[in-house]
């Protein structure tokens, strides 16, 4: 029975091309008590078997992914080969992460230089969406950052990246 | 000659951040710059990138006229300043705050990089896997036909309605046949079947070649009893 | 070493997630010698480890799959989409399945609409396929219905497809 759910629990991650969140293992579990620990355990299990595999915590989900170890020789052959990002872009995201919702005026006073090409590139890219339109004259879009902008990042939420307080209080320090 | 000489264009993101390389390089507080000596640097900056491209983005151009702008007006006394003019002082704390923030920008954006850096070591398979069905939905065909009788609407006459279409008339074998008879004068009867796929189609092939015999387009010889027919150009 | 041999094995077959072939592994092997033996055990062992995932053997090949025991589980979330037709697919079909062969042309002149959307998903679903080019100007590809089609229609050969009568007696005796 309990084999059963840590199987589904893998299974799911290898089929899965996106990373699964908690919520969608709580929805198929049969027993939704405890789940989020016993999931802790699998991961532990699984991470500790040296497969070249690993499960990651990413996005507020659970995605499977290859050790880094072994990077050199799987992305030879695997592995779609996404540019880096230019520094700008990740200026611009940034800004889009801290300031979200933002239009593409706001963005351009943070940064002092014109972001339109950039921002079509991280639209196109998938790390950033549009959410609406602001209320103000010329009703100008409003973008957001992504679910892949975290996968992306490997972070799980926006909150693993410093506060403009502690970054503060670190500058200060030193 | 001065350091600042060097100073490229391509290796800065925007005004903000030639602003904050210059900062750091006098050793300056954000918090307290000195816009005469950032102004100068600035401009200087500003001038030699002119000189090696000319494609000098506006913003930096921008930026370095309301320095000096700034810088102007903070040399005036006060009293000069007419009352509707700006506040230099206010002016000078709004271009820190916007320093400030844009370093922060910068600075998570370095942070970003080196996440990127690592999560790209971790690869994944961005398509999902799909499990075939194995159970068969057995679709009602009266269902099918349904819709198709439908839609051919009323005035559809049954006949019309064949399984199998002919695709193959007796006029269109014989055009068949005078085209082979160009590539070569003769051909063997059992080589001739080959060439066509179904017995329906023999059927036609044997049917065309009598109607081009009974024209005088082709003439059919053999030689013996159960010897292989030769069909060949007539004359 | 052969730990992160057998590291590249596993990670290759989960990125691939379709079969790879043995020249495959030969190829991106340090040492190719006795390749096939290692992998053997490779496969016995990630088998054994009763994670809902198994390594088999394929034509020439190893693919990762997960364990039939779970694939209830699994084919409610990862099952292929789709098992019953749109009302446009099944117009698509039935033109198809009583004229064939039949050219695109054709179907949209009966359908009275663009139809090369659902022509290409009906391919994609393997229920047509193209059996040749019709000799009229621009020679167009026929279509036909497939084996599939027979199988997922419930029937033996086209000749049970009900007739253009037996539909009208069928309906007037409603």
């Amino acid at each position: 029975m309990d084999n059963k759910e840590k199987k589904i629990f893998y299974a799911s991650l290898f089929l899965s091309g996106k990373p699964l969140s908690k919520s969608f293992f709580v929805k198929i579990s049969e027993n939704p008590i405890n789940l989020e620990n016993r999931i802790s355990e699998y991961i532990e299990e699984f991470n500790h078997l040296e497969l070249g595999l690993k499960i990651r915590t990413v996005s507020d989900g659970y995605q499977m992914v290859t050790e880094s170890v072994i990077f050199e020789e799987l992305s030879e052959h695997f592995g779609e080969k996404g540019e880096s990002l230019s520094r700008a872009a990740l200026e611009t995201l940034a800004a889009i992460a801290y300031k979200q919702p933002i239009t593409k005026n706001e963005i351009e006073d943070l940064r002092g230089v014109n972001s339109s090409g950039i921002i079509k590139n991280l639209l196109d890219r998938n790390l950033i969406k549009v959410v609406g339109r602001k209320d103000v004259p010329g009703r100008p879009l409003l973008y957001c950052t992504t679910k892949e902008f975290l996968e992306y990042f490997g972070l799980n939420s926006l909150s693993d990246l410093p506060t403009f307080r502690e970054w503060q209080e670190l500058k200060n320090n030193k | 000659m001065n350091s600042f000489l060097e100073v490229k264009f391509e290796n800065f993101e925007g005004p903000l951040d030639l602003l904050i390389h210059l900062i750091y390089k006098n050793e300056m507080s954000i918090y307290d710059i000195s816009i005469s000596v950032i102004t100068d640097q600035f401009v200087e900056a500003v001038e030699n990138m002119k000189n090696l491209d000319m494609n000098v983005a506006g913003e930096f151009i921008q930026m370095a006229s309301y320095l000096l702008y700034l810088k102007s007006k903070m040399l005036l006394p006060e009293s000069i300043a007419d009352e509707e003019d700006i506040d230099p002082e206010e002016e000078k704390f709004l271009l820190t705050q916007k320093l400030i923030e844009y370093s922060f920008y910068k600075d998570i954006s370095e942070i970003l990089r080196e996440k990127e850096l690592f999560s790209g070591r971790f690869l994944k398979r961005s398509d999902s896997i799909m499990l075939p069905r194995t159970e068969k939905v057995e679709a009602d065909s009266y269902l099918l036909a349904s819709v198709l009788f439908n839609l051919l609407d009323k005035e559809v006459k049954e006949s019309k309605i064949s399984i199998k279409k002919d695709i193959i008339d007796i006029g269109t074998m014989m055009e068949k046949i005078k085209r082979l008879l160009k590539v070569n004068e003769s051909y063997l009867w059992s080589d001739m079947v080959k060439m066509v796929s179904s017995r329906r189609e023999i059927v036609v092939l044997f049917l065309a070649t009598l109607e081009m015999v009974k024209l005088k387009l082709i003439k059919v010889f053999q030689a013996d009893n159960f010897a292989e027919i030769r069909v060949s150009v007539y004359g």
